[in-house]
């Protein structure tokens, strides 16, 4: 009744979105092809971007559009595109006998809860500390100050996030340096005697270029390369 | 006693300072260990025994008083004091290592056991003497890892479970005594705004009944797995098995002490009504285990684990004295403790003697020892009887005054404790009969009697066994005025009469000393 | 000349410290000859503390010597301290003069002994502890003495501590008196508790401020130490087992001394046994039955040595019943007398043991008076001295005994009558089965070298001690005749120690003859009957029936309901109570703790939805949380 | 007049709870990231929804920081995902259980 309050145009934009992102969604997670899914969230994060821009925070939308669509989820295509794991996933049975049954119990009991705790009445009465919503032309400026003054500290913080984010990216993808002296045989799987400490393994089944590459791109190349192989373990 | 010589600073710090020396020592250099071991032993009962000249006997109060801030955020401090309770367990300690570093000779010249010996010294030392309660929490717990490692290390076959159990067993209780000790504290703060963790000062704590019965419980829980007391005595037979001769003797003859040590110095200090309300089940306890230690220990065929079960029966009467709450009980609780450490180190050293002779624990692969080692025997002879409670010997002294002084508060309890004179003859005799009576199994010549060496080892527990049966006027002298001003302040707080001695009109003075 | 009295225990105790130190060197027989010395001289400064002591007007004869403090806490002051007044003093006369003469017996006995420095040794030992036990001034140094006198005795019933029946003895002694000794304890807290003293002349001081309970019960409690040490009912197995012990050790510690510690206690604590009459009758009841158990059981005997453990037990008895009426003179007149004749007896069984190579059956003996003209004399003026037969020094004492309780109780002289019959009879069963009738020892015994046994009187450091006792079985009798009141030395002497305390019944002189005629005529029944069982035969099975053999079943019944139950119920506590109940409870929280992990680490699948499952499912009851807190 | 809260409440715990379902039940680790991107969507939308509701621009600064962390966790987490796959191909979810109890 109270979306029948509202103007024709937000509510038909409403439940457009809606639907959208809830089919996204759903498409996620029931696709057993990730690239599916891949292009399900993008679905969703549109639908979503929509809603931002209905409540007024264009610019989050935006942001919404380029960052998520635009590279987490190109990123994530990249990751599903070079590991060759595009592969369907039998996702009738699970492994865990208990584990769906119960998630999907938890996940309709959350659901049921949180919608209970919607109806309530919740502003805390605390003032804000950031300043009010302006028009939407306004909304940008009004960000960009909050984030400079009033959450300076978590902004730089962030960018330190980053910067850890990237170098930690860069070296769990760095493939291992072969022991020091020593060149790795050319040919046939090399027990490596001592790895990093950044690196969890050191056994490692070496496809013929050991100890030179070094780029995620090589070590993908390789893990292509033994996907073809026989052994790979089965899903 | 401001001033003087810092006797108890040194008693501490001159065996850890050694320790830490002697690890530095090259492992090969075992003369120089040995040599660096016995010495600081050595020294430290020469500190001991200054400090036992120095100390004004009619004084109950703490004398040589040394306080250093240590942490002022939280009120702790480097707080050492010394009264006639503390006195000769310092000396008795201070006895006793060097005895034990003599009576473990094919070990003193191993580094790393003479460095554990002497933290544990340290330790033991510090436990007697600290009077701020975190210090004396630190040493307390700064002792079981010395014997763990003596245990694991020099021990005998199931060394590793001996070890093993005496820790966590021990630990487990402590987290009771930290956490009492935290509560105390914070309730003594929120009543005087004053954060501290002196004795002195704590006891002045008003608790409420059941505020005092927890924390006494508390407390009370690690004195008496340390001691250890029925029934939390199980990790004792094990440990005092498995642990190498040196270990056993300082774990029964020192650190059970602590246990003993600690129910005195705080339990009676800390919650006197907690006390008097609890007396009857400790004492009850204590009875307990007099009997029931003496019942196990007479089926039982290993030495080593039938001293255990006798340390048993004889802390049960230490707790007794210790719970009677009158001057003759706490005065010869003190003295019993004393005594028991006394001939507990030399059953030890006998006992280790004739396993480092026959190897074995086991009286039934003992015979007739009393005809190939006669001096042996009759050095455990006499240690026995001490044991056992005849009088002209130590034990009886101790024994027969925590028995009359329980006998006025709590009299059915000292009838039955009584029956204990009479297990104890059963069961060590026993072992005696087992192990030196009847026909000798061994050949003459086959086993050597005691050596000068062992001999001397233990001539200074045998001549004390004697002197403190017949003259034991010096210690009762210097432990009364304490003993009196602990009894005092429980009846005053816990609003307890003195028993009544006496029945007739005979003018009894307090603290009488003349009859 | 009473200062000196310190030398009494200290010249023992000096002769042990010697030869503890250099008894070995001393070798054999120096070092029993500086036993001997030593005791010889504690008992000449004993008569010269004696004649000191006798010096003194009646009422002025005490004397306390305090050494030093020994205890001193609370309000408890204990002194190390002798007491000297006539009842300490003939004590100490008595026991270095018999522990003297036994001294030089054993130079004799003990001669071929390996152990000879240590025996002596350990007799020294016991004579100071004795010597402290009776001199004491107050009652812990008297349980001092009391403990090192049971710890001799171990020592020594265990001297031949290769035999396993000597060492269980030793053991069985040592137990059997350590259960006395508990009784005796709780008696002394009572004692401090109620008086606040344990020195004699302030806890008799203080006695009338003790409800008369409390006195029953101390009363009652150190009767139980003495039943203890002195071997009476229910106490007394230990003292037959006890004959493990060399023969002098018998005489000396199992007859003459320490087993009268007992009854020596009895008189001490005449002022509270005085007013509290139950305790008294207890003493004198118990001490009744034991006198009749201990001489039924003798009669059946065949191990010589028994036959006067048993004799000893009964005699006790006879004591201890005199005590319990209040007849301390004569209870101190029965045990001095007694140990002049019971020591002369053992040292006489000593003697015969010595010839028949250590063989102990009275059975294969037989025809020894012709052989050991000496021995057998001295044992026949024992039997008939002990039998109480007239003017012999029995007579005299028994006399006193059964007088006294007749005035208290007819029934009491009736069971003391049967018992002098049965004492006259046993003995005399004895004598004749060893010294009369046919020679047995050869045909008797099994051994090959019995046929080489050559019986004969032993040499004189023997001897002599035999004849003086001898002597002295015969004519102790003249320290306290009560035909006439100015002989009966003995209850004159005591009689500031016992004072008006003291059991007096007058029959006048015709009703005391009338007594010692009766006396007699029991004596003599005695006598005869015995002469005419055994005169001739050696075996007469209707005479020694297997209860009396067995002596009543109670030792059997002893082992049987108490040392085995108690054995099971020991065995049962160490393994099941300590080793599955406390120790299990332990380890048995151990393995709760290890295998609650070995279970709770099942949740750590290690896959990490499951982890992620765990955590909505806290979120849900999370939530569901905050929702009834909202609503 | 716009739309009630309650309707994008609704709309967010709805999507929550897709996503986390998904991420309970699917074993593609690729795809349990996607699962967790959702949730975090719902999130910004709620917090979007109150940031206009309650009037305060701190909600969509909260979004603008989500947004921040979700780059940088799928940074990290495809990093890792990129060495798991070295060492397994193929590997899901389940068979990374090193951690097992």
């Amino acid at each position: 009744m109270t979306l029948l309050a509202a103007t024709i145009p937000d509510a038909v934009t409403f439940v457009i979105a809606a639907a959208i992102c809830v089919l996204g969604a759903l498409g996620v997670v029931l696709s057993r092809n990730p690239v599916h899914s891949a292009l399900m969230l993008v679905m969703t994060l549109f639908g979503v971007a929509v809603l931002f821009v209905e409540e007024d925070a264009q610019f989050l939308a935006a942001v919404q559009v380029i960052v998520y669509a635009g590279a987490i989820v190109v990123l994530f295509l990249f990751v599903i595109m070079l590991l060759g794991v595009d592969q369907k996933e039998a996702i009738e049975r699970d492994p865990l006998p208990a584990q769906r049954p119960v998630a999907i119990c938890v996940g309709i009991l959350v659901l049921a809860e949180v919608l209970l705790l919607a109806r309530g009445h919740w502003p805390t009465g605390a003032r804000s500390v950031s300043g009010a919503i302006g028009s939407p032309a306004d909304n940008v400026g009004l960000i960009g100050r909050s984030v400079f003054t009033t959450y300076l500290l978590a902004f730089e913080v962030t960018s330190a996030l980053l910067v850890v984010a990237v170098i930690g990216a860069v070296v769990l993808a760095r493939r291992p340096r072969p022991a020091l002296g020593g060149s790795a045989p050319a040919t046939g799987p090399a027990v490596e005697p001592d790895g990093d400490d950044e690196d969890p393994d050191d056994t490692e089944p070496d496809g013929g270029e050991a100890g030179t590459a070094e780029t995620v791109s090589s070590a993908a190349a390789q893990a292509e390369d033994e996907l073809a192989s026989p052994e790979v373990p089965g899903p | 006693m401001t001033g003087s010589f810092p006797y108890l600073t040194t008693l501490i710090l001159v065996p850890a300072g050694a320790a830490v020396v002697v690890a530095l020592i090259p492992k090969a250099q075992r003369r120089a260990v040995q040599l660096v071991g016995f010495v600081t032993a050595l020294a430290v009962l020469g500190i001991a025994s200054a400090a036992t000249v120095a100390f004004t006997a009619g004084d109950g109060g703490y004398q040589f008083v040394s306080t250093h801030q240590w942490i002022p955020a939280f009120g702790i401090s480097w707080n050492l004091g010394m009264d006639g309770i503390s006195l000769f367990l310092v000396l008795m300690t201070a006895l006793l290592f060097p005895i034990a570093l003599a009576a473990s000779a094919d070990r003193a010249g191993d580094k790393s056991f003479v460095a554990w010996i002497l933290v544990l010294e340290a330790g033991c030392l510090g436990g007697f003497l600290a009077i701020d309660l975190l210090l004396f929490f630190v040493f307390f717990e700064l002792t079981l890892v010395p014997v763990y490692f003596l245990i694991a290390g020099w021990g005998h076959e199931r060394r590793g479970y001996a070890a093993g159990k005496f820790f966590l067993y021990t630990l487990g209780a402590s987290a009771f005594l930290f956490v009492g000790i935290l509560a105390l504290v914070a309730i003594h703060s929120s009543q005087t705004g004053v954060t501290t963790f002196d004795v002195r000062a704590l006891a002045d704590t008003h608790l409420s009944g059941t505020a005092g019965v927890l924390l006494f419980l508390a407390f009370t829980a690690a004195f008496a797995v340390k001691m250890p007391l029925f029934p939390f005595h199980t990790w004792s037979p094990d440990a005092y098995r498995e642990a190498p001769a040196a270990g056993s003797l300082l774990l029964a003859g020192v650190m059970a002490k602590l246990g003993a040590y600690g129910i005195i110095r705080f339990d009676l200090a800390l919650f006197p009504r907690a006390v008097v309300t609890l007396a009857p089940l400790l004492i009850a306890l204590g009875v307990i285990g007099i009997i029931y230690g003496a019942i196990v220990a007479a089926v039982e065929r290993d030495l080593k684990r039938l001293v255990a079960y006798s340390s048993l029966a004889h802390l049960g009467f230490i707790v007794i004295g210790a719970f009677a709450l009158s001057r003759e009980a706490l005065t010869g609780a003190v003295l019993q403790m004393i005594n028991h450490g006394l001939y507990t180190a030399a059953l030890f050293i006998l006992i280790a003697i004739l396993y480092r002779r026959l190897g074995t624990f086991s009286v039934k692969e003992m015979r007739g020892l009393q005809r190939r080692v006669p001096v042996l025997a009759g050095v455990f002879t006499l240690v026995m009887l001490a044991s056992i409670g005849v009088p002209g010997l130590n034990g009886f002294v101790g024994e027969f005054l925590i028995l009359a002084g329980t006998f006025l508060t709590h009299r059915w309890w000292a009838v039955v404790a009584t029956a204990g004179v009479v297990l104890a003859a059963v069961y060590l005799l026993w072992a005696y009969q087992q192990a030196f009576h009847g026909k000798p199994s061994v050949e003459p010549g086959a086993i050597r009697d005691l050596s000068w060496r062992e001999g001397l080892t233990l001539a200074p527990l045998v001549i004390l066994i004697v002197l403190l049966g017949i003259f034991p006027g010096p210690l009762l002298s210097r432990i009364g005025p304490s003993v009196t001003r602990v009894v005092t302040h429980v009846e005053a707080v816990a609003h307890q009469r003195p028993p009544e001695i006496g029945s007739s009109g005979v003018a009894l003075r307090p603290g009488g000393a003349k009859p | 000349m009473l200062r000196v009295v310190y030398l009494v225990p200290l010249l023992p105790l000096a002769g042990f410290v010697i030869l503890l130190f250099a008894g070995r060197k001393l070798g054999n027989p120096l070092a029993g000859w500086l036993a001997t010395f030593m005791v010889a001289a504690s008992f000449v400064v004993t008569v010269v503390v004696f004649a000191g002591l006798f010096r003194l007007s009646p009422g002025s004869r005490s004397y306390t010597q305090t050494w030093f403090t020994w205890i001193n806490a609370g309000h408890l002051h204990v002194t190390m301290g002798l007491l000297v007044d006539p009842l300490s003093m003939t004590m100490a006369a008595f026991v270095t003069g018999v522990s003297a003469l036994i001294h030089l017996y054993s130079i004799g006995y003990m001669e071929h002994d390996e152990d000879f420095p240590k025996f002596f040794l350990y007799l020294n030992l016991f004579v100071a502890a004795m010597l402290l036990l009776v001199l004491a001034d107050n009652f812990l140094l008297l349980f001092l003495g009391w403990e090192g006198v049971g710890v001799c005795s171990y020592f020594l019933i265990g001297f031949w501590f290769e035999r396993d029946t000597a060492s269980s003895a030793a053991k069985k002694a040592m137990i059997f008196n350590r259960i006395g000794d508990a009784a005796f304890l709780v008696a002394l807290f009572l004692i401090y508790e109620r008086t606040g003293s344990l020195a004699y002349h302030t806890v008799f001081a203080n006695l009338a401020n003790v409800g008369e309970p409390s006195l029953v019960a101390i009363g009652v409690l150190l009767f139980a130490g003495a039943v203890g040490k002195s071997a009476q009912i229910p106490l007394y197995p230990w003292l037959a087992d006890a004959m493990e012990g060399p023969t002098p050790v018998s005489a000396l510690i199992h007859a003459a001394t320490m087993v009268t510690a007992g009854v020596y206690l009895m008189c001490r604590i005449n002022p509270i046994l005085y007013r509290a009459p139950d305790a008294a009758h207890v003493v004198a009841i118990v001490g009744a039955a034991t006198a009749l158990l201990g001489a039924t059981i003798a009669c059946a005997q065949n191990d010589i040595k028994k036959i006067l453990a048993y004799s000893t037990i009964s005699q006790l008895g006879y004591m201890f019943l005199a005590a319990g009426i209040g007849a301390y003179d004569a209870a101190i007149f029965l045990m001095l007398t007694h140990a002049f004749y019971k020591a002369l007896l053992f040292l006489g069984a000593g003697s015969v043991i010595h010839a028949m190579n250590d063989d102990q059956d009275v059975k294969t003996m037989g025809a020894l008076a012709r052989l050991m003209p000496i021995t057998a004399v001295t044992f026949l003026i024992g039997w008939l001295s002990i039998g109480g037969v007239p003017v012999l020094s029995g007579f005299w004492s028994k006399g006193d005994v059964l007088l006294n309780g007749y005035g208290f109780s007819p029934a009491l002289w009736a069971v003391g009558a049967l018992t002098a019959v049965l004492t006259a009879y046993y003995l005399g069963r004895a004598y004749l089965l060893v010294f009369r009738g046919e020679q047995r020892w050869v045909e008797g015994r099994k051994t090959a070298d019995a046929a080489a046994l050559h019986p004969h009187d032993p040499r004189w450091v023997m001897s002599l001690p035999l004849v003086v006792l001898g002597a002295l079985s015969a004519v102790g009798g003249l320290i306290n005749l009560p035909i006439h009141p100015d002989l009966d030395f003995l209850d004159r002497w005591l009689s500031p120690v016992f004072a008006s305390r003291l059991f007096q019944h007058h029959f006048g002189l015709g009703g005391v003859w009338t007594f010692a005629l009766v006396d007699a005529a029991l004596a003599l029944l005695g006598v005869g009957l015995a002469v005419a069982v055994w005169g001739a035969a050696s075996e007469r099975p209707a005479f020694e029936p297997v209860l009396l053999q067995r002596a009543w079943y109670i030792d059997w019944a002893y082992d049987r309901f108490i040392a085995r139950p108690s054995t099971i119920v020991a065995t049962e506590t160490a393994s099941v109570l300590e080793a599955k109940g406390i120790d299990g409870a332990v380890n048995g929280f151990a393995w709760l703790v290890r295998s609650t992990g070995r279970h709770v680490r099942k949740l750590q699948t290690g896959y990490v939805r499951n982890y992620a499952l765990g955590l909505s499912a806290g979120i849900v009851l999370i939530l569901a949380y905050v929702l009834t807190r909202a609503s | 007049m716009t739309i009630a809260a309650s309707w994008y409440l609704t709309l967010a715990a709805v999507l929550f709870t897709i996503g986390a379902i998904g991420l309970l039940v699917r074993r593609n680790v690729l795809v349990m990231f996607m699962c967790v991107e959702l949730m975090l969507n719902a999130a910004n939308l709620t917090f979007v929804t109150f940031a206009r509701r309650l009037n305060d621009i701190a909600g969509q600064t909260a979004v603008f920081f989500v947004l921040v962390v979700a780059a940088a966790e799928v940074v990290v987490g495809l990093g890792i995902i990129v060495s798991i796959y070295r060492r397994r191909p193929g590997a899901t979810a389940d068979d990374v259980h090193g951690m097992k109890g």
